[in-house]
Protein backbone atom coordinates (compact mmCIF):
# COMPACT_ATOMS: atom_id res chain seq x y z
CA UNK A 1 0.00 0.00 0.00
CA UNK A 2 2.37 2.81 -1.58
CA UNK A 3 1.07 6.17 -2.46
CA UNK A 4 2.93 8.29 -4.48
CA UNK A 5 2.77 12.21 -4.83
CA UNK A 6 4.96 14.20 -7.44
CA UNK A 7 3.99 17.96 -7.91
CA UNK A 8 5.47 20.43 -10.83
CA UNK A 9 8.18 22.63 -9.69
CA UNK A 10 10.89 21.53 -11.30
CA UNK A 11 13.86 21.62 -8.81
CA UNK A 12 12.46 20.49 -5.39
CA UNK A 13 9.07 18.83 -6.04
CA UNK A 14 8.08 17.69 -2.86
CA UNK A 15 7.20 14.23 -2.74
CA UNK A 16 6.51 11.32 -0.53
CA UNK A 17 5.47 7.58 0.48
CA UNK A 18 3.22 6.24 2.96
CA UNK A 19 3.37 2.03 3.24
CA UNK A 20 1.74 0.01 6.09
CA UNK A 21 3.48 -3.13 6.59
CA UNK A 22 3.46 -6.57 7.83
CA UNK A 23 7.08 -7.04 7.40
CA UNK A 24 9.85 -5.97 9.53
CA UNK A 25 10.82 -2.73 8.44
CA UNK A 26 14.14 -2.46 6.40
CA UNK A 27 15.72 0.53 7.92
CA UNK A 28 18.63 0.44 6.50
CA UNK A 29 16.65 1.24 3.18
CA UNK A 30 14.09 3.56 4.51
CA UNK A 31 17.30 5.49 6.13
CA UNK A 32 18.95 5.68 2.68
CA UNK A 33 15.55 7.12 1.13
CA UNK A 34 15.77 10.18 3.13
CA UNK A 35 19.29 10.66 3.43
CA UNK A 36 20.47 10.00 0.08
CA UNK A 37 18.31 12.88 -1.02
CA UNK A 38 19.75 14.75 1.60
CA UNK A 39 22.67 16.75 -0.44
CA UNK A 40 19.55 18.61 -2.89
CA UNK A 41 17.82 18.97 0.70
CA UNK A 42 20.50 20.41 2.94
CA UNK A 43 18.37 19.09 6.22
CA UNK A 44 16.74 15.76 7.57
CA UNK A 45 14.86 13.99 10.20
CA UNK A 46 14.19 10.54 10.69
CA UNK A 47 12.31 9.09 13.47
CA UNK A 48 12.51 5.66 14.80
CA UNK A 49 9.97 4.08 17.22
CA UNK A 50 10.41 0.46 19.14
CA UNK A 51 8.69 -1.96 20.83
CA UNK A 52 10.77 -1.09 24.10
CA UNK A 53 12.72 -3.80 25.27
CA UNK A 54 13.11 -2.34 28.36
CA UNK A 55 9.06 -3.13 28.95
CA UNK A 56 10.07 -7.19 28.72
CA UNK A 57 11.19 -6.51 32.54
CA UNK A 58 7.07 -6.28 33.30
CA UNK A 59 6.88 -9.33 31.22
CA UNK A 60 6.08 -8.02 27.83
CA UNK A 61 6.71 -10.44 25.21
CA UNK A 62 5.16 -9.11 21.84
CA UNK A 63 2.56 -6.43 21.09
CA UNK A 64 0.01 -6.64 17.93
CA UNK A 65 -0.72 -3.38 15.85
CA UNK A 66 -4.50 -3.85 14.19
CA UNK A 67 -5.35 -0.51 11.89
CA UNK A 68 -8.21 0.44 9.89
CA UNK A 69 -7.17 -0.41 5.57
CA UNK A 70 -7.97 2.77 3.61
CA UNK A 71 -8.69 5.62 6.46
CA UNK A 72 -4.96 5.02 7.86
CA UNK A 73 -3.50 5.51 4.48
CA UNK A 74 -5.67 8.69 3.77
CA UNK A 75 -4.97 9.87 7.44
CA UNK A 76 -1.44 9.71 7.09
CA UNK A 77 -1.71 11.36 3.73
CA UNK A 78 -3.42 14.20 4.95
CA UNK A 79 -1.16 14.79 7.65
CA UNK A 80 1.62 14.62 5.28
CA UNK A 81 0.38 17.17 3.04
CA UNK A 82 -0.05 19.49 6.11
CA UNK A 83 3.05 19.29 6.56
CA UNK A 84 4.31 19.60 3.38
CA UNK A 85 2.73 22.58 2.90
CA UNK A 86 3.18 24.66 6.16
CA UNK A 87 7.38 23.60 6.42
CA UNK A 88 8.12 23.08 2.58
CA UNK A 89 9.10 19.90 3.31
CA UNK A 90 11.08 18.40 0.08
CA UNK A 91 10.62 14.39 1.06
CA UNK A 92 8.73 12.44 3.21
CA UNK A 93 8.62 8.71 4.02
CA UNK A 94 6.18 7.36 6.69
CA UNK A 95 5.86 3.26 7.32
CA UNK A 96 4.27 2.06 10.40
CA UNK A 97 3.86 -1.90 11.28
CA UNK A 98 1.36 -4.11 11.72
CA UNK A 99 0.49 -7.69 12.88
CA UNK A 100 2.80 -9.05 15.59
CA UNK A 101 5.85 -7.58 16.87
CA UNK A 102 8.39 -8.51 19.66
CA UNK A 103 10.30 -6.56 21.78
CA UNK A 104 13.16 -4.20 20.14
CA UNK A 105 11.14 -4.39 16.60
CA UNK A 106 10.50 -0.78 14.73
CA UNK A 107 6.80 0.34 14.97
CA UNK A 108 7.33 3.02 12.51
CA UNK A 109 9.57 5.44 10.72
CA UNK A 110 9.15 8.44 9.82
CA UNK A 111 11.46 10.74 7.84
CA UNK A 112 11.43 14.11 6.53
CA UNK A 113 14.04 16.29 4.85
CA UNK A 114 13.83 19.93 3.41
CA UNK A 115 16.30 22.91 3.11
CA UNK A 116 16.69 23.75 6.23
CA UNK A 117 17.56 22.28 9.40
CA UNK A 118 14.42 23.64 11.63
CA UNK A 119 11.71 22.60 8.80
CA UNK A 120 13.24 18.87 8.98
CA UNK A 121 13.03 18.74 13.11
CA UNK A 122 9.34 20.21 13.29
CA UNK A 123 7.80 18.66 9.84
CA UNK A 124 8.62 15.08 10.86
CA UNK A 125 7.66 16.20 14.85
CA UNK A 126 4.08 17.18 13.61
CA UNK A 127 4.04 14.25 11.51
CA UNK A 128 4.60 11.83 14.50
CA UNK A 129 2.19 13.98 16.89
CA UNK A 130 -0.81 13.96 14.18
CA UNK A 131 0.52 10.14 13.50
CA UNK A 132 -0.12 9.02 16.99
CA UNK A 133 -3.66 10.90 17.48
CA UNK A 134 -5.26 10.70 14.34
CA UNK A 135 -3.88 7.85 12.33
CA UNK A 136 -6.14 5.06 12.68
CA UNK A 137 -3.62 1.74 14.91
CA UNK A 138 -4.35 0.73 17.88
CA UNK A 139 -1.78 -1.38 20.22
CA UNK A 140 -2.37 -4.33 22.05
CA UNK A 141 0.51 -5.92 24.40
CA UNK A 142 0.76 -9.64 25.42
CA UNK A 143 2.30 -10.45 28.58
CA UNK A 144 3.03 -13.35 30.38
CA UNK A 145 2.33 -13.15 34.19
CA UNK A 146 2.66 -15.95 36.47
CA UNK A 147 3.78 -18.25 33.24
CA UNK A 148 0.04 -17.08 31.68
CA UNK A 149 -0.02 -15.06 28.55
CA UNK A 150 -2.64 -12.24 28.71
CA UNK A 151 -3.01 -9.26 27.10
CA UNK A 152 -5.09 -6.38 27.03
CA UNK A 153 -5.60 -2.69 24.42
CA UNK A 154 -3.50 -0.14 25.19
CA UNK A 155 -5.41 3.21 26.97
CA UNK A 156 -4.74 6.71 24.86
CA UNK A 157 -2.48 8.80 26.83
CA UNK A 158 -3.23 12.44 28.17
CA UNK A 159 0.42 13.26 26.78
CA UNK A 160 0.00 12.51 23.07
CA UNK A 161 -3.23 14.03 23.10
CA UNK A 162 -1.33 17.59 25.00
CA UNK A 163 1.19 17.04 22.15
CA UNK A 164 -1.14 18.74 19.24
CA UNK A 165 -1.00 21.68 21.15
CA UNK A 166 2.19 23.24 20.13
CA UNK A 167 1.01 22.91 16.80
CA UNK A 168 -1.86 25.18 16.34
CA UNK A 169 -1.15 28.31 14.89
CA UNK B 1 -37.22 4.00 1.44
CA UNK B 2 -34.92 1.61 3.18
CA UNK B 3 -30.60 2.29 3.14
CA UNK B 4 -28.55 -0.53 3.96
CA UNK B 5 -25.17 1.07 5.73
CA UNK B 6 -22.23 -1.08 6.36
CA UNK B 7 -20.81 -0.96 9.67
CA UNK B 8 -17.46 -2.08 10.78
CA UNK B 9 -15.75 -2.20 14.62
CA UNK B 10 -11.97 -1.76 15.59
CA UNK B 11 -9.45 -2.98 18.05
CA UNK B 12 -11.45 -3.94 21.75
CA UNK B 13 -15.18 -3.20 19.67
CA UNK B 14 -14.25 -5.55 17.50
CA UNK B 15 -13.23 -8.10 20.82
CA UNK B 16 -16.08 -7.75 23.19
CA UNK B 17 -18.92 -7.55 20.67
CA UNK B 18 -16.94 -10.53 18.72
CA UNK B 19 -17.88 -8.91 15.27
CA UNK B 20 -15.55 -7.44 12.78
CA UNK B 21 -18.78 -6.18 10.39
CA UNK B 22 -22.10 -6.28 9.77
CA UNK B 23 -25.11 -4.59 7.54
CA UNK B 24 -27.78 -2.37 9.13
CA UNK B 25 -30.91 -1.72 7.29
CA UNK B 26 -31.94 1.78 8.17
CA UNK B 27 -35.21 4.49 7.37
CA UNK B 28 -34.23 6.88 5.10
CA UNK B 29 -32.49 10.00 6.56
CA UNK B 30 -31.30 8.31 10.05
CA UNK B 31 -28.00 9.39 11.31
CA UNK B 32 -25.14 8.10 12.80
CA UNK B 33 -27.15 8.36 16.67
CA UNK B 34 -30.18 6.63 14.66
CA UNK B 35 -27.96 3.76 14.17
CA UNK B 36 -26.58 3.30 17.55
CA UNK B 37 -29.90 3.03 18.79
CA UNK B 38 -30.30 -0.02 16.54
CA UNK B 39 -26.96 -1.16 17.99
CA UNK B 40 -27.65 -0.51 21.35
CA UNK B 41 -31.27 -2.88 20.75
CA UNK B 42 -29.15 -5.77 20.59
CA UNK B 43 -27.99 -7.49 24.02
CA UNK B 44 -25.14 -6.72 26.70
CA UNK B 45 -21.66 -5.64 25.06
CA UNK B 46 -23.96 -3.59 22.21
CA UNK B 47 -26.10 -1.84 24.65
CA UNK B 48 -23.13 -0.69 26.86
CA UNK B 49 -20.86 0.61 24.38
CA UNK B 50 -24.15 2.15 21.75
CA UNK B 51 -26.50 3.18 24.53
CA UNK B 52 -25.69 6.84 24.63
CA UNK B 53 -21.99 6.62 23.24
CA UNK B 54 -19.35 8.07 25.56
CA UNK B 55 -16.55 9.95 24.15
CA UNK B 56 -14.30 7.08 24.15
CA UNK B 57 -16.41 5.84 21.07
CA UNK B 58 -14.88 6.96 17.86
CA UNK B 59 -16.89 7.03 14.62
CA UNK B 60 -15.96 7.31 11.11
CA UNK B 61 -18.41 8.17 8.35
CA UNK B 62 -17.40 6.42 4.74
CA UNK B 63 -13.23 6.77 6.73
CA UNK B 64 -13.60 9.97 8.09
CA UNK B 65 -13.90 11.59 11.49
CA UNK B 66 -18.01 12.12 12.07
CA UNK B 67 -20.21 12.92 14.85
CA UNK B 68 -23.32 11.66 15.75
CA UNK B 69 -25.91 13.79 13.57
CA UNK B 70 -24.17 12.61 10.60
CA UNK B 71 -26.99 11.58 7.80
CA UNK B 72 -26.24 7.95 6.23
CA UNK B 73 -27.11 7.29 2.80
CA UNK B 74 -27.58 3.45 0.85
CA UNK B 75 -23.80 1.79 0.56
CA UNK B 76 -22.29 4.09 3.10
CA UNK B 77 -19.47 2.70 5.93
CA UNK B 78 -19.82 3.76 9.54
CA UNK B 79 -16.86 2.65 11.98
CA UNK B 80 -16.56 2.31 15.50
CA UNK B 81 -13.74 2.28 17.44
CA UNK B 82 -11.40 3.11 20.67
CA UNK B 83 -9.23 5.87 20.66
CA UNK B 84 -6.11 5.20 18.62
CA UNK B 85 -2.77 4.06 20.54
CA UNK B 86 -0.25 3.83 17.34
CA UNK B 87 2.96 4.74 16.39
CA UNK C 1 39.17 12.14 18.32
CA UNK C 2 36.22 10.23 20.24
CA UNK C 3 35.00 10.54 24.08
CA UNK C 4 33.04 7.73 25.36
CA UNK C 5 31.46 8.41 29.12
CA UNK C 6 29.76 5.36 30.48
CA UNK C 7 27.38 6.27 34.04
CA UNK C 8 26.68 3.63 36.48
CA UNK C 9 22.82 3.27 36.13
CA UNK C 10 22.69 -0.59 35.64
CA UNK C 11 19.67 -0.57 32.51
CA UNK C 12 20.18 2.01 30.84
CA UNK C 13 23.40 4.39 31.08
CA UNK C 14 23.57 6.95 28.96
CA UNK C 15 26.53 6.99 26.75
CA UNK C 16 27.70 9.56 23.95
CA UNK C 17 30.57 9.50 21.11
CA UNK C 18 31.61 12.57 19.38
CA UNK C 19 33.98 12.70 16.68
CA UNK C 20 35.54 15.26 14.11
CA UNK C 21 36.81 13.51 11.03
CA UNK C 22 38.32 14.59 8.04
CA UNK C 23 36.62 11.27 5.85
CA UNK C 24 33.44 10.94 4.73
CA UNK C 25 30.65 10.20 7.35
CA UNK C 26 29.51 6.62 7.27
CA UNK C 27 25.81 7.57 7.59
CA UNK C 28 25.12 3.61 7.53
CA UNK C 29 27.48 2.75 10.23
CA UNK C 30 26.29 5.84 12.03
CA UNK C 31 22.31 4.89 11.61
CA UNK C 32 23.03 1.60 13.06
CA UNK C 33 24.74 2.98 16.27
CA UNK C 34 21.49 5.30 16.75
CA UNK C 35 18.86 2.60 16.02
CA UNK C 36 20.33 -0.75 16.63
CA UNK C 37 19.83 0.26 20.23
CA UNK C 38 16.66 2.03 19.92
CA UNK C 39 14.57 -1.44 20.92
CA UNK C 40 15.96 -0.60 24.46
CA UNK C 41 14.75 3.12 24.41
CA UNK C 42 11.72 3.16 22.45
CA UNK C 43 12.21 6.42 20.37
CA UNK C 44 15.55 7.81 18.34
CA UNK C 45 15.80 11.07 16.35
CA UNK C 46 18.89 11.73 13.57
CA UNK C 47 19.59 14.67 12.31
CA UNK C 48 21.54 14.85 9.26
CA UNK C 49 22.84 18.06 7.24
CA UNK C 50 24.56 18.39 4.31
CA UNK C 51 26.03 20.23 1.54
CA UNK C 52 23.06 21.64 -0.36
CA UNK C 53 23.67 20.63 -4.28
CA UNK C 54 21.16 23.29 -5.05
CA UNK C 55 23.38 25.83 -4.03
CA UNK C 56 25.52 24.38 -7.17
CA UNK C 57 23.01 26.55 -9.27
CA UNK C 58 24.82 29.47 -7.81
CA UNK C 59 28.11 28.32 -8.76
CA UNK C 60 28.82 26.37 -5.59
CA UNK C 61 31.96 23.72 -5.89
CA UNK C 62 32.69 23.09 -2.37
CA UNK C 63 32.66 23.71 0.86
CA UNK C 64 35.76 24.12 3.80
CA UNK C 65 34.99 23.54 6.92
CA UNK C 66 38.19 24.52 9.88
CA UNK C 67 37.69 23.87 13.57
CA UNK C 68 39.59 24.29 16.85
CA UNK C 69 40.78 21.27 17.79
CA UNK C 70 40.15 20.04 21.36
CA UNK C 71 38.14 23.47 22.23
CA UNK C 72 35.27 21.76 19.51
CA UNK C 73 34.98 18.65 21.47
CA UNK C 74 34.70 19.85 24.76
CA UNK C 75 31.87 21.96 23.86
CA UNK C 76 30.22 19.66 22.21
CA UNK C 77 30.61 17.02 25.43
CA UNK C 78 29.37 19.82 27.26
CA UNK C 79 26.36 20.88 25.14
CA UNK C 80 25.75 16.58 25.05
CA UNK C 81 25.85 16.32 29.09
CA UNK C 82 23.42 19.39 29.32
CA UNK C 83 21.19 17.18 26.91
CA UNK C 84 21.40 13.56 28.43
CA UNK C 85 20.60 15.58 32.11
CA UNK C 86 17.71 17.96 30.56
CA UNK C 87 15.78 14.98 28.67
CA UNK C 88 17.06 11.59 30.10
CA UNK C 89 18.64 10.70 26.51
CA UNK C 90 20.25 7.26 26.82
CA UNK C 91 22.52 7.14 23.71
CA UNK C 92 23.77 10.24 21.72
CA UNK C 93 26.08 10.03 18.54
CA UNK C 94 27.35 13.23 17.48
CA UNK C 95 29.81 13.29 14.19
CA UNK C 96 31.21 16.72 12.23
CA UNK C 97 33.34 16.80 9.14
CA UNK C 98 36.07 18.97 8.59
CA UNK C 99 37.93 19.43 5.79
CA UNK C 100 37.03 20.16 2.19
CA UNK C 101 33.69 18.59 1.12
CA UNK C 102 31.24 18.77 -2.22
CA UNK C 103 27.70 19.69 -2.32
CA UNK C 104 25.59 16.99 -1.62
CA UNK C 105 28.40 15.57 1.00
CA UNK C 106 26.85 15.27 4.61
CA UNK C 107 28.37 17.87 7.28
CA UNK C 108 26.89 16.66 10.78
CA UNK C 109 25.36 13.84 12.02
CA UNK C 110 23.21 14.08 15.38
CA UNK C 111 21.34 11.00 16.63
CA UNK C 112 19.74 10.62 19.79
CA UNK C 113 17.88 7.92 21.29
CA UNK C 114 15.21 8.16 24.50
CA UNK C 115 12.62 6.22 26.16
CA UNK C 116 9.61 9.06 24.66
CA UNK C 117 9.62 10.64 21.35
CA UNK C 118 9.43 14.19 22.63
CA UNK C 119 12.86 13.57 24.76
CA UNK C 120 14.49 12.40 21.10
CA UNK C 121 13.32 14.96 19.19
CA UNK C 122 13.80 17.77 21.60
CA UNK C 123 17.21 16.51 22.56
CA UNK C 124 18.67 16.48 19.39
CA UNK C 125 17.35 19.34 18.06
CA UNK C 126 19.11 21.20 21.47
CA UNK C 127 22.29 19.66 20.17
CA UNK C 128 22.17 21.02 16.99
CA UNK C 129 21.22 24.71 17.48
CA UNK C 130 23.94 24.59 20.13
CA UNK C 131 26.06 23.04 17.96
CA UNK C 132 24.94 25.70 15.34
CA UNK C 133 25.78 28.31 17.88
CA UNK C 134 28.62 27.74 20.28
CA UNK C 135 30.61 25.10 18.96
CA UNK C 136 34.38 26.13 16.95
CA UNK C 137 33.54 25.21 13.15
CA UNK C 138 33.94 27.57 10.47
CA UNK C 139 32.49 27.06 7.10
CA UNK C 140 34.52 29.00 3.49
CA UNK C 141 32.38 28.66 0.47
CA UNK C 142 34.36 27.95 -3.11
CA UNK C 143 32.40 29.16 -5.91
CA UNK C 144 32.93 29.03 -9.37
CA UNK C 145 32.02 32.85 -11.03
CA UNK C 146 32.79 33.32 -14.55
CA UNK C 147 35.34 30.45 -14.66
CA UNK C 148 37.37 32.17 -11.59
CA UNK C 149 37.49 30.47 -8.00
CA UNK C 150 36.49 32.48 -5.21
CA UNK C 151 35.54 31.64 -1.73
CA UNK C 152 34.07 33.60 0.99
CA UNK C 153 33.92 32.95 4.86
CA UNK C 154 30.24 32.55 5.72
CA UNK C 155 28.35 34.94 7.84
CA UNK C 156 26.59 34.11 11.11
CA UNK C 157 22.90 33.59 10.58
CA UNK C 158 20.34 35.88 12.95
CA UNK C 159 17.95 32.57 12.89
CA UNK C 160 20.92 30.57 14.35
CA UNK C 161 21.13 32.74 17.22
CA UNK C 162 17.36 32.97 17.55
CA UNK C 163 16.91 29.37 17.86
CA UNK C 164 18.42 29.29 21.27
CA UNK C 165 15.92 31.57 22.76
CA UNK C 166 13.31 28.03 22.59
CA UNK C 167 15.73 26.12 24.73
CA UNK C 168 15.94 28.78 28.03
CA UNK C 169 13.77 27.63 31.06
CA UNK D 1 57.80 38.87 36.21
CA UNK D 2 56.91 37.99 32.63
CA UNK D 3 54.33 35.79 31.69
CA UNK D 4 54.24 34.12 27.64
CA UNK D 5 51.02 33.01 26.47
CA UNK D 6 50.29 31.48 22.78
CA UNK D 7 47.74 33.25 20.66
CA UNK D 8 45.88 31.30 18.05
CA UNK D 9 43.82 32.53 15.22
CA UNK D 10 41.04 30.72 13.00
CA UNK D 11 38.97 31.06 9.69
CA UNK D 12 38.47 35.10 8.61
CA UNK D 13 41.27 35.85 11.38
CA UNK D 14 44.35 33.60 10.65
CA UNK D 15 43.62 34.48 6.42
CA UNK D 16 43.54 38.22 7.38
CA UNK D 17 46.41 38.02 9.62
CA UNK D 18 48.45 35.55 7.79
CA UNK D 19 49.31 34.30 10.70
CA UNK D 20 47.83 30.43 12.54
CA UNK D 21 49.19 31.40 16.15
CA UNK D 22 52.43 33.38 17.81
CA UNK D 23 53.66 33.84 21.18
CA UNK D 24 53.26 36.94 23.39
CA UNK D 25 54.94 37.94 26.18
CA UNK D 26 53.23 40.16 28.63
CA UNK D 27 53.15 41.71 31.99
CA UNK D 28 52.10 39.99 35.01
CA UNK D 29 48.43 40.12 35.21
CA UNK D 30 47.89 41.55 32.04
CA UNK D 31 44.50 40.96 30.59
CA UNK D 32 43.12 39.89 26.85
CA UNK D 33 42.30 43.76 26.63
CA UNK D 34 45.76 44.46 27.15
CA UNK D 35 47.08 41.61 24.99
CA UNK D 36 44.64 43.15 22.55
CA UNK D 37 46.60 46.03 22.68
CA UNK D 38 49.80 44.42 21.92
CA UNK D 39 48.38 42.68 18.86
CA UNK D 40 46.98 46.08 17.85
CA UNK D 41 50.59 48.07 17.85
CA UNK D 42 51.06 45.91 14.53
CA UNK D 43 50.33 47.40 11.42
CA UNK D 44 46.67 47.32 8.93
CA UNK D 45 45.04 44.82 9.94
CA UNK D 46 45.76 43.90 13.33
CA UNK D 47 44.77 47.40 14.23
CA UNK D 48 41.98 46.42 12.31
CA UNK D 49 40.75 43.69 14.04
CA UNK D 50 42.35 44.48 17.91
CA UNK D 51 41.96 48.10 18.49
CA UNK D 52 38.69 48.03 20.16
CA UNK D 53 37.73 45.09 19.11
CA UNK D 54 34.03 44.37 17.71
CA UNK D 55 31.23 41.84 18.74
CA UNK D 56 32.54 39.58 15.52
CA UNK D 57 36.09 39.06 17.55
CA UNK D 58 35.14 36.15 19.87
CA UNK D 59 37.37 35.03 22.42
CA UNK D 60 38.63 31.62 24.18
CA UNK D 61 40.71 31.78 27.06
CA UNK D 62 42.25 28.33 27.45
CA UNK D 63 39.53 26.69 25.32
CA UNK D 64 36.70 28.56 27.28
CA UNK D 65 34.59 31.55 25.86
CA UNK D 66 36.08 34.61 28.04
CA UNK D 67 35.90 38.64 28.09
CA UNK D 68 38.27 40.55 27.75
CA UNK D 69 38.85 41.46 31.23
CA UNK D 70 40.00 37.66 31.85
CA UNK D 71 43.62 38.13 33.69
CA UNK D 72 46.70 35.86 31.89
CA UNK D 73 48.86 33.71 33.40
CA UNK D 74 52.04 31.96 32.12
CA UNK D 75 51.40 29.30 29.56
CA UNK D 76 47.88 30.39 29.04
CA UNK D 77 46.32 29.64 25.54
CA UNK D 78 44.36 32.73 24.43
CA UNK D 79 42.39 32.12 20.82
CA UNK D 80 40.27 34.87 18.38
CA UNK D 81 37.94 33.76 16.10
CA UNK D 82 34.86 35.19 14.13
CA UNK D 83 31.69 34.41 15.11
CA UNK D 84 30.86 30.03 14.32
CA UNK D 85 29.58 28.83 11.27
CA UNK D 86 29.55 25.50 11.55
CA UNK D 87 26.97 22.32 11.28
Amino acid sequence: MTNMNQKSSPLLSPNYTIAICSEPLDLAALNGRIQKGVGEHGASVIFTGSVRASDEEKGLVAMTLEHYPGMTESTLQSIIEQAITRWGLVNVVVNHRVGRLTAGEPIVFVGASALHRLAAFEGAQYIMDYLKNKATFWKKEHYIVYGKETSHWVAEKKSDEQSLSRWSE
Amino acid sequence: MMNIVRVVFFASFKERLNCGSLSVTLEDNATIAGLCGELASKDGVWKEIFHKPSQAVKVAHNQQIASLETVLADGDEVAFFPPVTGG
